[in-house]
């Protein structure tokens, strides 16, 4: 679950990481009072999930009133679904780092990520062979010890004089990481100020959605996500990612869902959606393609292998979710598994063609979608 | 003597009296898996399948040796089931549950490399060597998926593991020892560690990885290759060539950002290694007979 | 740092492990209200730090207010500097078990012991070969898993009707164990009630010296020593016990204390106090008469063997403590190490006779002691 | 070559610009310690002793070989420092510091054993070989205590290993090396632990183990004895005999309760193991004649 800037900044303020004097707003009417409370120059930050907002052009800094309401006007009317922008007192920066902590799978330790080169070019700079990106290993049940924040702090090469705001940032961060199980904290930039004072310039989070039971804290909204049916589907517990083409998918397994998704690409087709119909959801079939139908696909295409899921079961429900739901498009059906001969019979009996290849589906739906 | 679990393999079941548990405690035991012990804590003194069923792991231990525990038992609870498991003393661990909190899983995995045991998955089915034994829920009843030979099998997949391995089978093979490390972030085993098991093993004489985008796994897998660890005939599929990216398609681990962990680089990893990668399923079985045949070659050379 | 009964049954409390309803009286006039306010019968418990309060007929029963008022006026005039009177309700009792808390130096981790049997013959049970009862080994790094309480649970032989409440206690207890830095925290008996439920009935807890500067809320007062001069050696971080004998210790390191200790036992002279003038405190010779000259002993001895400790420094210390407290009884000197040459010198300039082996020092000081 | 500690050990000082860690740094210098770089966070570049000072293990490690770390460092620093330490790959660690956090020290030994280091300490004055190096603060000087020979110290104790060692060198015998295991409730290395360096020693032909009431470490030495895995001969003086019960005498360690590590108990068990206990210090030298003498005899009638 991914956790907005604000947010993070909230945290690493409670836990004692200094961040920038900010306020939020959501609408023009807000503006007049933060812009008196918060000295300028102001940034402009606009409250939203995806990346690169800088690159994108969605981060505004205004050195007046005027230019600051006129910054945030053009935020609002950018069509991006921005409501609420972080307005922050700008800071004289005079170095940016680059600070994270995330997993390591293989070592199965926590992972300090640290370089003296923060801000937007961190990501090529690590694809160019982690020059100057310094790794520090935790082990999750031993925790972070001062020495760890310390290598970290000396192998980026920080003057003497940062050392212990340095460390004191670091070990605050990982608790962080550690008590919200997050999968990811990340503060880039992390500002060194003119005045030498270390300021995180932003902060990126994402908490581990197995562990949310964990956290009644992280309210799980639908602004945490970018599309309103990725959201539906989440509360339903299903699978789902929200795509423009023409085929929806309600297929079984997430390895299967992928394979089918690359087949239909190869064969010049294009994607409606991405939907796992199996595992726990196998007796869903309803609940699975009325997510299918409003991603207003032409063809619906059903691909499965059961493991634990019973071709049968899975085949009377889809006759039933069809039979209820009603769908224009044409469904093309394509589950095996267990059970599978009577599971043709369902299919065949309420009038569908029962497909025993994968890529054979395909290209029926492929065909059919180019009707 | 296939690897990890044999039909003399002595298993315990964590989490026997539960609904799950029950059903696939029988289908285990039919299929061959020697099962020697239940364990649910509150239902010591009951019998499930015929089966024993203990409050603890380790008075399940006292009774009778344990080599294997399967755990049928909810995410939340997976850590500490794992833990007693190797706090008895055991080595070999499958836990099949879905939606093992993140660091429960890494401490989990690191409890393990420290201690010596292997668990496999979460999220997984788990293992099989057809026509012996399994550890999970596999339909071991689906012939034409489920027959045994000599082709190992590691997966990080389901569906797309019965889909892959039905083409193995129209090709004339069989599985030897079947493993799905399962596909979470940080499975309790990864594709390097078990390739090892799989050279060694008698019955195995060719390996498919069916792998996917994301993490780095594959990679892992491609490098052991190269440092001349693994010498058998290697098939991979890969899936997600074609995933947008940024967007998390797939399992748990598999979200790519900034090109790390695409498919295309898994692929490239392991044809630079040796290995043949085939860009569809349907294509696996033809590749296998490739591999062997590529192998036979080369031993005739050498020999 | 031993921690009172009271204090321990409210982190108890704090955390979730059921203690008997209770009040803490001080003087007579609290007791009304107190015995109103909690419904008889009662269990009038005297806050002392030394053990076997029980066996020594020091913890009172009463049925009724008038025998609950004269059991508390007992306590209070034993003599044995009672105070603090913890009065609870008694709790009818159908079984009593032992659970505690501590470290295993070998294996380095926590251990909970845990028995069927618990009361005042634990100790007696625990020496005869450690039967029924039952080890179960914390890791600190790891922490206590379920697992960890339910092996103890089930190891003493609960019934599964009781075993969520032990394991919930287990936990608890644990996580005071491991928070407070204690070297013990001990539950002996451990009530199951007629009804069914668990309850602490005593509580019995060590704070690790070393650690209290990470435990502000445990405030060091004069209460937590059995005796006014060591709660002054304490403060000043002089190891120090008060005894009853003639020949007041003043040696350096806790070994060759003990070791003149046992020297002087066997020639049958007798300690005024064990005191340790060495380590850190070599330089503190005043300080430590001081403390010896309040045991009112017949002799001072004093005995080094420096390490780090200069002897010359510690014979100046000596003389310069000589000149400025100017004991009435004899003091005999043995000071060895680094420099002893210089020592010797200066301990016969200010007219003392510098003896070199410990045995001749013991002797010529229960000499003195007898004279 | 002795143990733990000889000419050639690469040491490195942690908390070298201390002023404890100065002054004992010039010394161990001196006695011969080979010290080949200090570490003090936020004093790297600086020089010490003419020895290099680094900002971190890690870095020192970096620059140069390293066998063994020796800390200056205050007591509440200490498990942080020792992690460092085995965190850059050091598996011979001394900490002199009185008043270590008992949580603290438990960890560290914990880690200690899994990683295969060897923490001495804290508390202690640490270890010695007279004549070749030491790491920690002896007064080396002192030549009718340091004198180098062959009977082997294992010691929980400062001053009166001193006393105790002097008897020794009386006697005629000199010291190959002098392990200080320290005071503290939870040392970080035990004497049975240390026993069979010695055993495995050519400079040793006897110990002298210096114990004293509280704990099990002079049982678990006499198991040894008693389990034939130390053989050479063995005199104790264990302090405390006449101690009050229940009070807290000696070191932290050292508190007796209910009859349990009580120095008669020690005496009893060391004795039936085969060793040799002297009552008093005085008495050490001769019990060591003896034990060589009974030694001797054995061999001669076994060769």
């Amino acid at each position: 679950m991914r956790i907005f800037e604000y947010e993070a900044k909230e945290l690493f303020k409670k836990n004692g990481i200094p961040v920038p004097v900010s306020a939020l707003v959501e609408e023009p009417s807000e503006l007049e009072k933060v812009l008196i409370d918060i000295p300028g120059p102001w940034v402009l930050k606009p409250q939203v999930l995806f990346g690169a907002r800088g690159k994108a052009g969605l981060i505004k800094f205004a050195d007046s009133k005027e230019a600051a309401v006129t910054g945030a006007e053009e935020l609002w009317g950018t069509g991006r679904g921005i409501k609420k922008i972080l307005i922050e007192e700008k800071i004289q920066v005079q170095r940016e780092l680059y600070l994270s902590i995330t997993i390591d799978p293989g070592k199965a330790c926590a992972v300090i990520i640290a370089s003296a080169q923060g801000g937007t070019d961190i990501e090529t700079l690590a694809v160019s062979g982690k020059k100057d990106i310094l790794c520090e290993y935790i082990d999750l049940d031993i925790g972070i010890m001062p020495f760890n924040a310390r290598k970290t702090a000396y192998g980026i090469g920080l003057d003497n004089g940062l050392i212990s705001q340095y460390v004191s940032v670091v070990t605050s961060l990982y608790n962080i990481f550690e008590e919200s199980d997050a999968g990811l904290v990340e503060i880039n930039p992390l500002f060194i100020s003119g005045g030498g004072r270390i300021v995180a310039g932003d902060g990126k989070m994402i908490v581990d959605d197995f562990s949310l039971y964990r956290h009644p804290e992280i309210a799980v909204t639908g602004e945490r996500f970018e599309d309103d049916l990725e959201y539906e589907a989440f509360q339903k517990g299903i699978p789902y990612l929200k795509l423009n083409g023409d085929i929806a998918l309600m297929c079984a397994g997430a390895g299967l869902t992928t394979t089918v998704y690359d087949l239909i690409v190869d064969n010049g087709g294009t994607v409606a959606n991405y939907l796992e119909f199996g595992g726990p959801n196998y007796t869903r079939a309803t609940a699975a393609m009325e997510l299918c139908l409003k991603s207003l696909s032409k063809v619906i295409l059903i691909v499965t292998f059961g493991t634990i899921a019973r071709a049968d079961v899975m085949a009377e429900g889809v006759v039933k979710a069809i039979k209820k739901l009603k769908p224009k498009q044409p469904v093309v059906t394509c589950i095996r598994g267990t059970n599978e001969e009577k599971a043709e019979q369902i299919l065949k009996k309420a009038g569908l063609i029962p497909l025993k290849d994968t890529e054979e589906a395909v290209r029926t739906a492929i065909e059919l979608a180019n009707c | 003597m296939s690897i990890f679990i044999d039909k003399g393999t002595a298993v315990i079941i964590q989490g026997i009296t539960g609904k799950e548990g029950r059903f696939w405690t029988s289908h285990m035991k039919d299929m061959g898996t020697r099962i020697v012990a239940g364990v649910t804590p509150g239902k010591g003194g009951q019998r499930v399948e015929g089966i024993d069923v203990f409050n603890t792991v380790s008075k399940a231990c006292a009774e009778t040796p344990v080599d294997a525990s399967m755990l049928f038992v909810p995410p939340r609870f997976v850590r500490d089931a794992v833990f007693e498991a190797m706090d008895a003393g055991i080595k070999k661990i499958v836990t099949v549950a879905e939606g093992i909190p993140l660091h429960d899983a890494v401490r989990i995995r690191k409890a393990a490399l420290d201690r010596g045991a292997m668990v496999i998955g979460g999220n997984t089915s788990g293992v099989i060597s057809p026509g012996k034994a399994m550890m999970g829920f596999f339909p071991y009843w689906i012939e034409r998926v489920y027959r045994p030979g000599n082709v190992g099998i590691i997966t990080r997949s389901g569906s797309l593991t019965n889909e892959v391995t039905a083409m193995v089978v129209k090709a004339g093979f069989g599985v030897s020892t079947l493993i799905g490390v399962g596909g979470d972030t940080v499975p309790g085993t990864r594709f390097a560690e078990l390739l090892p098991l799989y050279q060694n093993d008698r019955e195995t004489r060719s390996v498919v990885i069916i792998g996917e985008l994301g993490g780095t796994m594959e990679e892992e897998a491609a490098e052991l290759l190269t440092a001349g660890k693994f010498s058998k005939p290697l098939v991979a599929f890969i899936a997600g060539r074609n995933a947008p990216q940024g967007k998390k398609m797939g399992h748990a681990g598999a979200i790519v950002t900034g090109g790390k962990g695409t498919a295309s680089e898994k692929i490239k990893a392991l044809r630079d290694a040796g290995a043949l990668v085939a860009e569809k399923p349907v294509i696996v079985g033809e590749l296998l007979k490739q591999a062997l045949k590529i192998q036979n070659k080369r031993s005739q050379r050498n020999g």
